[in-house]
């Protein structure tokens, strides 16, 4: 599926057709469909250098042209891609005719400003409040909630109109019912194959295909082969679960992890955890980075743009709560998901859902009896990802759990 | 004969030059610099002279420069070691456009125009995993001394790469590197390409032009400036022998001469002022 | 308040007022808020950069900067992981330390670890704390009604914990009062610009900042008394060069390092404690207060790296910031680890280039002691600008 | 008389221990790990043998410990330094809930049960920064030796404040602050508060409990003793043996598996 999509990505370079750059929190694929932009994700194209082990090349070349090392490391890859004239491990990466960006992550807003200057193409920044305190999400109905939703809307509105200047395109608003159908399936999909995960043996492991099927969340939302991917998928984690056909053939600990994947040694890095007998059964990075497709949100076809504004600020919110207000749900996960460990991973290139991690954990562990790990690396820096490092905490980790076991075991006789 | 000294008090060694007005080093001195900084530019300045064989009433004018250029109780002024470097530089190497400097705890690049101003600088400031204690940190901890680097690298066959994200931490890896089998001279090899690594991204960043010009006491080990030839694919220049140490020194002394020279300016039309207002 | 919480300067010569301005800057355990409690007012702690004062003040409460504080994070460290700017650490220590007692805590999407702070401390602290969502699109036509709301929602809020509810008319006076501060300021500011040996640098800072520790009727009648002051001293104008320092609208460089600039350089403009300044005309008494509050931010307000508005391209604002200020050259800094900052020096640096104005990239950190690498390039700087 | 060894090798020092069946220390040694990692296990294992006047036949169970850990070529098994070090720690003091292990490279802060289980740990991630080495820093910069370091700082009236994180900048600050005229007790004890303040730091992070133990090689260090229990208002557990924690620990869990492999139904040893 992915290869088709760069490839696509790349025909459309070569033909300097029209493109869209957006990004995994609110990409708005909904809207962009119904105009038949092809997408492109500058996020998954930065992580993909690294999967690929070429990432550094490409900071470097950044950072030559004046980036500090200290930012976002998908900023500086995008950068040197553009700054290479599309040129990727994956294939050409088209030019953007417009770029459309949420707040989610206020980088975002920041990186726009660079295709800004560098094309000088139109920017919109669909801006989402989000949830203002923990536990305070106001819902239809509410006056603050119809204050945002009247915000997201009218944004959504001049989205639209910009959309049909850049494409010449009128908006057709039952192409549209019919994307946000498709939309539908797989969130309500996306939801299930995340539930079904509670069962033990764990069905799937939540970083490393968790992040394969995220790609097709964010690559295929509101298209028909999204959608029957998710089904499939859904019958295929029943079939599983019926079986218990797990991940693991000797499951010995389920964990959440907490987190952007250590996309420059991402095999390797679960490796230090399955060695163990460990296994992810969720991951935040897939309610965040599916930009709350998670929720199960599905679209009024009735009313189509009124039931888009609410999605929209309904799950973007979402994704937001599950960075900053993320302890809460954490809490819960540990009795639905029988979890017997959290794996924090704070990363240098991301304040967004690095910066107070530590502090979630502090709570989480004063309300649960859990073990926690707390480790730092990144997600495209291979210079302050230090193998040898990890190793040592997993293993200690491990050890702790080991010894918890025997305790609870010697308790029990 | 005027003379003007330049005394360049460094963070690890202090350096002092006696420059006479024809532009001839009559004498230069070095030592270690230690905390006492006034005390040793004194006391680097006094071996200077006795090396030119001349006493302090010789030299007419003294510039100071380096991390302890404040310090310098007997300057008439002080430059910092960029502006100090940048003269010395061009008087060595003319063409001279981009240097790098690397001493034991900064490292330095710096682009001048033709009138041998430094159009722009950048220095590292985040940790000194770019700095020359990056690299006598990982041979201190192989059991060689700084001096032992150079002959070392010298018989390197093949880059055992070297991370350089913290000093500190380069030690583990190396560990794991001897562990493995590597030979001292690779992994010192692979430091210095990793150090050079961060030297030409230093000069990319001030938008670096040739002709380039190295300097600093890291430059003692000729495995720097070939490495450094190789990443950037050209020519670069290194002053001869310990000379690379003495930039800076040189460069203050010649600044000390272009002040004379304004100064004796200044006064005689001063004094031609004074004449016509009498006639 | 009747009684005023910062009476030090009171009949004091010039020198003294500044000297007491940061003696009460420098003091980290908060004088002028306990003060403020003591006689029984409420606080609200506000995190950098804007927010719209006049609101809490209008409830009589203290509107409280926190703009963090040279102390070590021992506590706030264990709340954080490594890649993170000091500010954000420092201001939580304030409040986990105990020196700064709050009675509500507002923070905004100004970045992104500004707004997780809004979690952070919300879960250290019984208090309300919570996220202002000020527009990140500045550029819809819907801003303004939207914003018009959220001021309702934290004005709401804000009435909850003074118990009082807040009627146009306070509103008014108080934007009245905030008005005259904007001016005064502004008046500030162009004396560092047209006679900048009548006051340094450290100077015009310590007189400007201390305005996010006191009401501002305090710092109103502080201004009134210092600026005459100011314009009367006989300072002789020196040959220094005329910069812009830019970088500091979040995170503030240390007092020491803005004197190491001040001794060989004129700061003619900065972005210093941008907020305080950041609506630049009156803002019109007539009218829904809160709407007038809302239009001012978007319509009558100035730049910085943590706004994007499609009409004002940072690096045309800073072109015309250095125009306007008649400098010769900019320090383009940033805070350690600040993403917009840092994102922001590309642009700067690129745009100085092209238009062949001088300028150094630096970093800094609030709590830093030492300044070998700030001298050095400083030094460079000026001898490389004066001498030829 | 069966006999359990634990080798840590850390990234400056090598250490062994040996046990008798009572978790009695016979034997102990202590060398610096230089470049051959393999070689210097070997060696503090021979010395520490000789040391407890036994031969390698004896010992029934060897782990090892410490970064070189899988460079203990002879042992039975390895285990992480910080599961050794807690275990260790509760050992010699049992009332131990919170461990700060100050090393060459690396601070630990471990958070143990009374039974010496790991609850939690952290340690500096970004850099050494904080660590052990920030004092052999200065004591190259002021050309003091370390074991004098403590002591010349408790003579500090004031701390000047370090600001530097970098370990090898901090050679460069304390010059500086030398070129200003600070006095040195003032400057060493403004490094040891820097370091207790980053090492109380990651301690929070775990917790911190009554009682407190501080083993690894600055244990020995008094002025940094006096930092941490200054800034933390209470004391520590500082054994003689603190620096040989690690290697102790490993000891135990060998004598564990020991037991463990004699009487099956044990739990014990659920890590080795």
């Amino acid at each position: 599926m992915f290869r088709e999509w760069f490839e696509g990505l790349s025909g459309t370079a070569e033909q300097g057709g029209l493109s869209a750059y957006v990004f995994v929190m609110g990409s708005l694929a909904e809207v962009l469909r119904a105009f038949d932009l092809p997408m492109v994700f500058p996020e998954i194209n930065s992580l993909q250098t690294a999967v690929r082990k070429v990432a550094l090349e490409y900071l470097n070349e950044a950072e030559d042209f004046g980036y500090s090392p200290d930012i976002c490391g998908y900023v500086k890859a995008d950068v040197a891609v553009q700054l290479r004239k599309g040129e990727h491990p994956m294939g050409r990466i088209p030019k953007p005719s417009i770029a459309v960006l949420t707040n989610a992550c206020n980088t975002y807003i920041k990186w726009a400003e660079i295709w800004e200057r560098m094309y000088n193409i139109p920017i919109f920044t669909l801006d989402v409040p989000g949830t203002r305190a923990a536990e305070a999400q106001t819902w239809k109905g509410d006056r603050d909630f119809e204050n945002d939703r009247a915000y997201v809307a009218a944004q959504l509105k001049e989205l639209i109109s910009i959309l049909e200047q850049v494409t010449g395109k009128k908006f057709d608003i039952d192409k549209f019912r019919e994307i946000l159908r498709h939309a539908n399936t797989m969130s309500k999909g996306w939801k299930k194959v995340l539930e079904l995960n509670q069962s033990r043996p764990s069905l799937f492991n939540a970083v490393t295909d968790g992040t394969v099927y995220l790609g097709v969340s964010n690559g295929f939302r509101g298209t028909e082969a999204g959608g029957r991917f998710f089904n499939d998928l859904v019958e295929e984690m029943e079939y599983k679960a019926a079986n218990s056909i797990g991940t693991l053939t000797d499951e010995q600990y389920r964990l959440i992890f907490v987190g952007v994947p250590c996309y420059p040694i991402f095999r390797r890095f679960n490796e230090m955890f399955t060695e163990w007998g460990g296994t992810f059964v969720n991951s935040t990075y897939l309610w965040f980075a599916a930009g709350g497709t998670n929720l199960g949100f599905e679209y009024d076809l009735e009313h189509p743009l009124e039931s888009l504004a609410e999605g929209v600020l309904i799950t973007v919110r979402d994704a937001m709560d599950s960075m900053f207000f993320q302890d809460r749900i954490l809490m819960d996960m540990v009795n639905s998901y029988n979890v017997d460990g959290i794996v924090y991973h704070p990363i240098k290139s991301c304040r967004t859902v690095s910066t107070g991690l530590a502090d979630n954990r502090r709570s989480v562990m004063s309300e649960r009896d859990v073990s926690t790990l707390f480790i730092e690396s990144d997600m495209m820096d291979k210079r302050v990802v230090s193998e040898a490092q990890l190793k040592n905490r997993i293993d200690a980790f491990f050890e702790g759990l080991a010894s918890r076991k025997a305790q609870r075991k010697a308790a029990l006789n | 004969m005027t003379f003007a000294a330049g005394i360049d008090v460094g963070s690890t060694y202090s350096k002092a030059i006696v420059l006479s007005d024809d532009n001839c080093i009559a004498g230069k001195a070095m030592r270690n610099t230690g905390f006492k900084l006034d005390e040793a530019s004194q006391q680097v300045y006094r071996d200077a002279l006795s090396d030119a064989g001349l006493s302090n009433d010789d030299v007419s004018y003294v510039v100071g420069t380096g991390f302890g250029r404040h310090r310098i109780s007997i300057r008439d002024i002080h430059v910092t070691d960029l502006t100090a470097s940048a003269r010395g530089a061009a008087f060595l190497f003319p063409e001279t456009r981009t240097i790098l400097d690397v001493g034991g705890q900064t490292m330095k690049a710096s682009r001048l125009d033709e009138r041998i101003k430094v159009k722009s600088f950048r220095l590292n400031d985040k940790c000194a995993a770019g700095t020359g204690a990056f690299l006598e940190k990982t041979a201190r901890y192989m059991g060689y001394s700084t001096t032992e680097i150079g002959p070392l690298v010298a018989t390197s066959r093949e880059n055992v790469p070297v991370s350089g994200v913290c000093a500190v931490f380069a030690e583990s890896e190396v560990i794991n590197h001897l562990s493995q089998g590597a030979a001292p001279s690779d992994i010192m090899y692979g430091a210095i390409t990793s150090l050079v690594g961060r030297s030409v991204q230093l000069m990319k960043r001030v938008r670096m032009e040739p002709e380039f010009t190295l300097i600093g006491g890291i430059l003692r080990f000729d495995t720097m400036a070939d490495v450094v030839r190789e990443s950037l694919k050209t020519e670069v220049n290194v002053p001869e022998g310990e000379l690379v140490q003495f930039v800076s020194a040189l460069g203050a002394a010649i600044l000390g001469h272009q002040r004379l020279r304004k100064l004796s300016v200044d006064s005689s039309t001063a004094r031609a002022a004074t004449t016509s207002a009498a006639a | 308040m009747t009684r005023p919480v910062f009476e030090e300067w009171h009949n004091q010569p010039i020198d003294e007022i500044i000297y007491q301005c940061r003696e009460l800057l420098e003091e980290v355990d908060m004088p002028t808020v306990r003060r403020w409690r003591e006689a029984g007012g409420k606080v609200v702690g506000h995190f950098q950069v804007y927010f719209p004062e006049e609101i809490a003040h209008a409830a009589g409460v203290l509107p409280l900067k926190i703009m963090g504080a040279p102390l070590e994070p021992m506590q706030a460290d264990s709340r954080f992981g490594s890649y993170l700017c000091s500010i954000l650490k420092t201001s939580l220590e304030l409040a986990l330390s105990g020196r700064l007692e709050l009675d509500m805590f507002v923070t905004h999407p100004i970045c992104d670890a500004a707004r997780n702070l809004g979690a952070v401390w919300g879960r250290n602290f019984a208090y309300p704390c919570q996220i202002l969502y000020l527009p990140q699109n500045a550029n819809s036509t819907h801003s303004a009604k939207y914003l018009r709301g959220e001021y309702g929602r934290l004005k709401r809020d804000i009435e909850a914990i003074a118990a009082k509810t807040i009627s146009d008319t306070d509103l008014r006076a108080s934007i009245a009062i905030f008005n005259t501060n904007r001016a005064l300021l502004r008046d500030l500011y162009a004396i560092k610009r047209d006679t900048p040996w009548l006051l340094s640098a450290d100077e015009a800072y310590v007189l400007l900042a201390v305005g996010g520790r006191i009401p501002r009727e305090e710092h109103n009648d502080l201004l009134q008394t210092a600026l005459p002051l100011l314009q009367a001293r006989d300072n002789k104008k020196q040959d220094k060069v005329r910069v812009v320092f830019e970088g500091g609208f979040c995170e503030q460089p240390p007092l020491d390092m803005i004197r190491a600039i001040a001794q060989s350089c004129y700061m003619v403009d900065d972005d210093l404690l941008i907020g305080m300044r950041w609506i630049l005309d009156d803002v019109p008494s007539e009218g829904d207060p809160l709407h007038n509050l809302a239009e001012a931010y978007l319509e009558e307000s100035t730049y910085s790296p943590v706004q994007h508005d499609l009409r004002k391209p940072k690096e045309k604002m800073l072109m015309e910031r250095v125009k306007a200020a008649d400098a010769e050259a900019v320090i383009v800094t940033a805070a350690k680890m600040c993403e917009p900052g840092l994102e922001e020096q590309v642009a700067y640096t690129h745009t100085l280039d092209e238009d062949g104005i001088p300028y150094f990239v630096s970093e800094f950190e609030e709590n830093m002691t030492s300044f070998d690498h700030m001298e050095i390039q400083l030094e460079t700087f000026v001898e490389n600008i004066l001498f030829d | 008389m069966a006999y359990a060894a634990g080798v840590d090798v850390g990234s400056t020092q090598t250490k062994a221990v040996i046990i008798n069946e009572d978790a009695g220390i016979v034997g102990r040694a202590l060398i610096d790990t230089g470049a051959n990692v393999v070689l210097a296990a070997e060696q503090a294992y021979v010395e520490a043998l000789k040391d407890g006047g036994m031969r390698e036949e004896e010992v029934e169970y060897v782990i090892g410990t410490g970064y070189g850990r899988y460079k203990v070529t002879f042992g039975n098994t390895q285990v992480t330094e910080i599961s050794c070090h807690g275990r260790g720690a509760v050992h010699m003091f049992p009332d131990t809930r919170t461990v700060v292990d100050m090393g060459g490279q690396d601070t630990k802060a471990i958070s143990v049960s009374p039974s010496g289980e790991i609850q939690d740990f952290c340690m500096n991630d970004k850099c050494a920064a904080g660590t052990g080495r920030f004092l052999g820093a200065a004591s190259d910069a002021l050309d003091i030796p370390l074991p004098e370091l403590g002591s010349t700082a408790l003579k500090a009236e004031k701390a000047v404040r370090i600001s530097t994180t970098c370990t090898v900048f901090a050679e460069s600050e304390v010059l500086s602050w030398l070129g200003k005229g600070k006095k040195i007790e003032d400057i060493l004890w403004g490094v040891h508060q820097s370091i207790a303040s980053r090492s109380i730091g990651l301690m929070r992070r775990v917790g911190i409990d009554d009682q407190i133990t501080f083993t690894g090689g600055v244990a020995k260090n008094i002025g940094m003793i006096k930092a941490l229990e200054d800034n933390l208002g209470m004391k520590l557990n500082v054994g003689e043996e603190s620096h040989y924690m690690g290697a102790i620990g490993a000891a135990l869990f060998a004598l564990d598996h020991i037991l463990a492999s004699r009487a099956p139904a044990s739990t014990a040893g659920a890590v080795a």
